[in-house]
């Protein structure tokens, strides 16, 4: 599974809180890679566990209440979970860059922008003053952001949402980190600044050959930027794959069920939105089987008995495209193949197994 | 900033107008015009009483003259004491008073902001627990108790150590302040360490914290450019109220300790009833107050950005 | 979907609010908007384009600075009292985004359902229970959650008590306003369907405001486009989404990313510059003039007005814009 | 694909139709969610039972302990608790007619002439070498090398009388008679004579019949023991039962601690809810005369009040310093309430209701009032040590509760004087407003940690 190329490899990845109700098991084992240049997108729903996944990467879960107790990340196929420094070099901000969601208040407001930026310079790179803060005009006129110079001494208030995330992506790619990691990076921003973003991370990924890490709940944002996908629920990622795999042929009947829960804006399809019934599961007790079974419309009774095969098990002998679910065992009666999608018109969008059962 | 600080000041100034009325009305509220039957007055007093006060006018003009000598710095006269001006009363032991408040006012501040930002990054342990308890009593103890208290174990370590190890009461040297201010200051400092507690808890789970650390910075690092500066501000806010927590304590500090301040002066007059000298000193107390009040504001205003831009 | 005869109409709304010092934010300038009788009219606009701002003085919880809204003909009080509310309670109300801060959490589930039918039609008690154990179900919740607080339900199904107490008195006219931007994905879906059923079976008129575009389009029979306060193109939903006329509806339909990787990366980017400028004090000419990338003189002092477009291929589809390039 | 071989699969459908909303948790109201938080909270339950437990001493107290705080025990003046209270019956005192001293009083030195009673003291003692004279000291401390001795108890200026008789103010316990002799110009000379006595307490039969110690029938000599009355928590400076004037002060602190704060934040809930609610200039012109009240100097003007009020003769001050509490204090509550008025104001939940056709007033009873309770209540908890606090600070000035009455406050005042030989009256009234601020700062605590984790769940 860990391959030699890849950037960064995650195997079991395992985080719990302890809260006034009990233990939250907000993520139950995720494994996924990257690899250099690439940009994999972690997609999700609220409280699947996507941005809890990310932040223990970076150390960022505040520990207690926040454990990790299982699991492990090779960086350059060197374990970093638990550890900030690797051979005298620190991996947060230097190699792994992070850009959050709400850039409003991810910035200190009593700094001016352009020390926040010059800091990890100072620190990681050992800058002086005068040359970090020089670097820091150039990196904010490398975030298109006008008249850096001025703005690089202004308050964070004194700054638009857009032009906010701007100087965080400017902060995080200061060191030419080897990773990005952004996690919702556009969900606070409106659509047109959004594609703003969208195009300027792209462009730095082409211009630095970094690779991102990409958190989203959007699926049209993971259409416009991923080159692969894993798809979350209930702390577990259920599906992982290339991107037009995953949202052609998908393989698991959640993201099945997300594609169907959206509009499509393909004017030859007119068909209605199904939704996924009932809620996902509650994270304080998850369920013995598949913490999807519930709202499955191919739920069988291994399903809700077993938990499902601990691995991520390549679809149909594609590799790299694999899914977390029982149909793919070989005594399923539905036929996984039965699932997909046959192409990107959607037509496939009505679900199958769904039909047949009623 | 500059508009802000004129407008700050004319709010101020109207303030004082607002205490000054209060004041005099409030005082010419006292049951049979205390200015014409006390006991005490001397004939010399009251003529001079008199005379200042224009008695013999309606309460408009009294206003009004009132008004007048309080614009030309002038406090009044004393009715108690012949020939004593309030502004000299006031230039003789306010001195005391501020020095004592000052000294009062830096050790709260500085002990506040220091205890506050160790519990909350010891939040849970230990420390945190040691030095809340201590706070919680700081809040719950008068302190005309604790003076009291200090004062009887300073008598007792004196004794053990057959030597004064610090004076037990009166004013002039250092060794004199420490213990009265250390008194006084430390139920505000009990207030601003939970306030700066609780301030920086949520300094410390801010997103922007989160930035930091994602930075890799180093956490001392965090702590003194991102943590310490923010949580600090609505401390700030408080100091102006502080301020007057202090100076309004200090009248039971000197009285127990015995020193001769403005403070344990206004008890006195009080006492006896010596109401130019009440008026008097309030007013100057208010006027007082609202300038630290002015002041803090302006401070604020340097700290945190967003504030002196606009 | 043929021309349906008028249900509420707008002429000329406009909302200002004052910041003091003669500056007024201009949230809703000079919108004329017509939604017919069982109707869906999608409103789309980027926040701070006072979609919602309209919404809310259509129903009178602004007053109206000018302008006026016809309801079936009558026109309605520029400024509401209670007796206006209690008047229209029955034919008009609202559907509210935030499905957290729309239900007072010291009430029970059935209170809140019931406080139309208490409010307004002074229903008893025994009557109001069923009635609102019937609500419930319709909206897939069960009678027994009466008894619970807003607190102990999921976003989803907050907002399906939302549905219910604003339908129970069985409005005409419903303005959502942003009623699944606070849901995730799988549950959106859920309230859009119910919405769509309780449309068909009540006979509905909506007006669905959201800044989702895809779902817009989905959803209703006409989209308009509301930039800086001002409509700058009304038409069909289909057409107007796959053939945008005004230059900012381009932009905008160009910049919602699809969930559809192959269209995605075959499309070019259509991401301008510039961010949405404050609607304080705005000034004259198109506003959208600065960002836009077809500006000619005229934009910069003229501003237009939106007028129904001649040469569309199709004429019974009645597309109005806003823009001087179609003047 | 691995198969599993450990136990058999079962790939059949599932069947059974989950209900997709059941919610098993139990239903539980704002109250109650709070009421159970508060109650996980031991400091603060702790702090609800002492606050209950003050309650019951102010209230229940004086109907169990049936002492009135007003009367003097003269026999028992500065008694610390739990003193042995009993007494030595004796004959009524006799002067002491004095022929040859040194005959008549056995030993040298200072010398007691007869066992030391509360009745009398009789000390003789020789002439001091080179003394022209003699000063008799008493101190309740043994007097070190400084020589500090206070005022002298008598004074002779020849060495023609050698003895002292002490009638004055006797109270059981360890007194230190010093003699100093005068040198020729009558200074103090370097030559003194030292006695340690231990004071035992006595009573005649006549007094004892007096005061209903004994019962009538019973019959006295002298040598009977006697117990005088009961103090558990000893007496002040003036001979009164320390626990009935601390339940007696407990109700006019707890009455200006509780009432105050109830008066001004209904008064502040009505301000800021109407401020509030009408908003615009009202609002504008209401909030800047709130702010002018909040920059007065607090203290200073709760003294000009009193001042001003006038407190006339037998008349114990609680109420001007009630009124002028109320006069100060309302503006943080006023302020407070609007600005959560003004947040609710833009909630959905008003909106929805007022297009169901809600009325102003059930508006504000039924959505913005109930939706601010909980925060008044924690202000509420807060203000209440803060006015005693300020109560116990102007009474300790002298400024506050006129003296027959008691709080607690002045009851620290006059304890303070007599810190150091008796510093139970300082301790039990000091203790009590001590831990009263606490049971409420830290009630109030536990009851924001309550009440704001249960909005916290609510996001």
């Amino acid at each position: 599974m860990s391959q030699a190329q890849d950037l960064l490899t995650v195997e079991n990845l395992t985080v719990e809180f302890d809260t006034y109700g009990g233990v939250v098991q907000a993520v139950r084992g995720v494994d996924f890679s990257v690899s250099g240049g690439e940009t994999l997108a972690i997609v999700g729903e609220s409280g699947c566990g996507k941005s809890v996944t990310v932040q223990s990467l970076m150390g960022l879960i505040p520990t207690p209440p926040g454990r990790i107790t299982r699991g492990s990340a090779r960086l350059h196929g060197q374990e970093i979970l638990g550890r900030s420094r690797i051979d005298g070099r620190e991996i947060r901000g230097a190699q792994i860059g992070m850009i959050f969601q709400d850039p409003m208040t991810s910035l200190n407001p009593t700094m001016t922008i352009g020390d926040q930026i010059a800091e990890p310079l100072q620190v990681h790179k050992g800058l002086s003053r005068r040359d970090a803060a020089r670097e820091a005009v150039r990196l904010l006129e490398m975030t298109r952001i006008p008249e850096a110079a001025k703005r690089a001494k202004q308050y964070p208030f004194e700054f638009s949402g857009g032009m906010l995330q701007r100087a965080m992506i400017a902060m995080a790619i200061a060191c030419k980190p080897d990773i990005l990691i952004a996690d919702e990076p556009t969900t606070a921003l409106d659509v047109t600044i959004q594609a703003q973003i969208l195009d300027l991370l792209q462009d730095l990924q082409r211009e630095t050959g970094m690779a991102i890490v990409l958190i989203t709940h959007d699926l049209g944002v993971v259409a416009r930027m991923a080159d692969s996908v894993a798809v979350m629920y209930a702390g577990k990622v259920v599906e992982r794959g290339s991107v037009d795999d995953v949202f052609y042929r998908s393989a698991h009947p959640y993201t099945l069920g997300l594609r169907a829960a959206m509009p499509s804006n393909d004017p030859a399809i007119k068909q209605n939105l199904q939704p996924i019934e009932g809620s996902p599961p509650d994270l304080f007790s998850p369920p013995p089987g598949c913490g999807y079974a519930p709202r499955c419309p191919h739920a069988m009774k291994v399903c809700c008995q077993q938990p499902e095969e601990t691995r991520l098990s390549d679809v149909e002998g594609v590799r790299g495209h694999a899914s977390h679910c029982w149909l793919h065992h070989e005594k399923s009666p539905n036929k996984p193949s039965e699932l997909y999608f046959s192409d990107r018109s959607g037509k496939g969008l009505e679900i199958k197994g769904a039909e047949a059962n009623s | 900033m500059w508009s802000f600080i004129l407008k700050r000041l004319a709010q101020g100034l109207i303030t004082v107008w607002f205490i000054a009325t209060a004041t005099f009305f409030a005082m010419h509220n006292v049951p049979g015009d205390p200015l014409l039957n006390d006991r005490a007055m001397t004939a010399a007093i009251r003529a001079n009483v008199e005379a200042k006060y224009g008695l013999d006018k309606p309460l408009g003009e009294q206003y009004v003259i009132y008004l007048g000598n309080l614009m030309r710095g002038d406090l009044g006269i004393s009715f108690t004491q012949e020939n004593r001006e309030v502004n000299d009363i006031i230039r003789e032991h306010f001195p005391v008073s501020a020095t004592l408040g000052i000294l009062a006012v830096l050790f709260a501040a500085a002990g506040g902001v220091l205890w506050g930002a160790l519990t909350a990054l010891y939040r849970n342990r230990m420390p945190d627990y040691v030095i809340m308890f201590f706070v919680i009593l700081g809040i719950s103890v008068p302190s005309f108790v604790l003076a009291a208290v200090s004062q009887l174990v300073l008598v007792g370590t004196n004794a053990a150590f057959g030597v004064t190890v610090l004076p037990v009461a009166g004013w002039g040297t250092l060794s004199h302040m420490l213990l009265p201010a250390l008194v006084l200051g430390l139920g505000t400092m009990a207030y601003l360490t939970r306030l700066m507690r609780s301030s920086m808890l949520e300094v410390i789970g801010s997103d922007y914290v989160r930035t930091a650390k994602a930075k890799g910075l180093p956490a001392a690092r965090i702590f003194s450019k991102h943590q310490l500066r923010n949580a600090i501000l609505p401390v700030i806010t408080v100091l102006g109220p502080s301020i007057a927590a202090i100076t309004t304590g200090g009248f039971v500090v000197e009285l127990v300790f015995a020193i001769p301040g403005l403070g344990r002066y206004f008890v006195e007059a009080v006492q006896q009833l010596d109401y130019t000298v009440i008026m008097g000193t309030t007013v100057f107390y208010g006027a007082f107050l609202v300038f630290m009040v002015i002041v803090v504001d302006i401070l604020y205003g340097f700290i945190d950005p967003r504030v002196r831009m606009q | 979907m043929s021309e349906n005869k008028p249900l509420i109409e707008a002429r000329g709304l406009t909302r200002h609010f004052e910041l003091g010092k003669g500056q007024n934010v201009h949230a809703v300038d000079n919108v004329s908007l017509t939604v017919g009788e069982r109707e869906i009219v999608g409103l789309v606009g980027e926040s701070g384009s006072g979609k919602s701002t309209f919404g809310k003085t259509l129903l009178g919880l602004h007053d109206k600075t000018a302008g006026e809204v016809l309801f079936r003909g009558e026109a309605l009080p520029g400024s509401y009292r209670s007796a206006d509310y209690q008047r229209l309670a029955g034919h008009m109300q609202m559907i509210f985004q935030d499905p957290y801060s729309s239900l007072n959490p010291r009430m029970t589930v059935g209170e809140i359902v019931a406080e139309g039918l208490r409010l307004h039609a002074g229903v008893s008690d025994g009557m109001a229970r069923e009635r609102v154990a019937e609500w419930l179900g319709r909206v897939g919740l069960q009678a027994d959650h009466m008894s619970r607080y807003p607190h102990e339900f999921s976003g989803g199904q907050r907002q399906r008590i939302g549905i219910a107490r604003a339908l129970i008195l069985e409005p005409d006219f419903v303005v959502c306003d942003e009623p699944i931007s606070a849901l995730d994905v799988s549950v959106q879906a859920q309230v859009i369907n119910l919405l769509g059923e309780l449309k068909e079976s009540m006979g509905l008129t909506l007006l669905f405001i959201a800044h989702d575009l895809s779902m817009v389009r989905y959803v209703s029979d006409r989209m308009a486009v509301m930039y800086l306060g001002s409509l700058v193109e009304v038409g069909r939903a289909d057409e107007l989404y796959f053939n945008p006329k005004h230059p900012y509806t381009e932009v905008l339909i160009g910049s919602n990313p699809e969930p559809d990787p192959e269209l995605e990366r075959s499309r070019p980017s259509t991401a301008i510059q510039g961010e949405i400028p404050s609607p304080v004090n705005v000034p004259a000419g198109c506003r959208f003039a600065n960002r836009c990338p077809k500006v000619m003189d005229v934009c910069k002092t003229v501003t237009p007005e939106l007028i129904p477009l001649k040469n569309i291929e199709d004429a019974t589809s009645k597309r109005e814009v806003a823009c001087h390039l179609y003047a | 694909m691995r198969a599993n071989t450990k136990t058999v699969l079962d790939f059949s459908r599932l069947d059974a139709e989950q209900d997709v909303h059941a919610i098993s948790r139990p239903s539980l109201s704002y109250w109650q969610d709070a009421w159970i938080r508060l109650r996980a909270n031991r400091r603060a339950l702790v702090s609800l039972l002492l606050v209950i437990g003050l309650l019951l001493f102010t209230l229940v107290g004086p109907w169990v302990w049936q002492v009135n705080p007003a009367a003097q025990d003269l026999d028992q003046v500065s008694q610390p608790p739990g003193v042995d209270r009993s007494a030595l019956i004796v004959d009524p005192h006799e002067a002491w007619v004095v022929g040859d001293v040194a005959s008549e009083v056995p030993g040298s030195g200072l010398r007691l002439a007869a066992a030391a009673t509360t009745q009398s003291v009789r000390l003789a003692w020789d002439v001091l070498p080179g003394a022209r004279g003699h000063r008799v000291y008493r101190n309740l401390f043994p007097v070190g090398p400084e020589r500090a001795y206070g005022i002298p108890r008598a004074e002779f200026f020849d060495n023609s009388v050698l003895y002292f008789e002490d009638l004055l103010d006797l109270k059981p316990g360890t007194y230190y008679y010093t003699i100093v002799g005068l040198d020729q110009d009558g200074g103090l000379s370097d030559q003194t004579v030292s006695l340690t006595v231990d004071v035992q307490r006595v009573t005649t039969e006549a007094e004892a019949r007096a005061r209903g110690l004994v019962d009538e029938d019973q019959s006295l000599q002298s040598g009977d023991r006697v117990l005088l009355d009961l103090h558990p928590l000893g007496t002040d400076y003036l001979g009164r039962d320390m626990l009935a004037r601390l339940m007696a002060g407990a109700r006019v602190s707890l009455f200006i601690g509780i009432g105050a704060p109830l008066c001004f934040v209904i008064f502040g809930v009505l301000f800021g809810a109407v401020a509030g609610f009408i908003g615009g200039k009202t609002d504008q012109l209401m909030m800047r005369f709130a702010d002018f009240v909040v920059a007065l100097p607090f203290l200073l003007f709760m003294i000009l009040f009193k001042i001003a009020f006038g407190i006339g003769p037998g008349e114990s001050g609680v109420m001007p310093m009630l009124v002028a509490l109320v006069l100060l204090m309302w503006p943080a509550t006023a302020r407070l309430v609007r600005g959560q008025i003004l947040q609710i104001r833009e909630q959905g939940y008003i909106s929805a209701s007022r297009l169901l056709g809600a009325k102003t007033h059930y508006l504000i009873l039924r959505h913005m009032l109930p939706n601010t309770l909980g925060v008044v209540l924690v202000t509420l908890t807060f203000a209440i040590p803060s006015a005693i606090f300020t109560e116990a600070f102007l009474s300790f000035i002298g400024m506050g509760v006129a003296p027959p009455t008691p709080s607690w406050g002045s009851m620290s005042n006059e304890g303070i004087k007599t810190m150091l030989t008796t510093p139970h009256e300082l301790i039990f009234p000091a203790l009590l407003i001590s831990i009263t601020v606490l049971a409420f700062n830290l009630l109030g605590d536990g009851l924001r940690d309550a009440l704001d984790a249960r909005m916290r769940n609510r996001e």
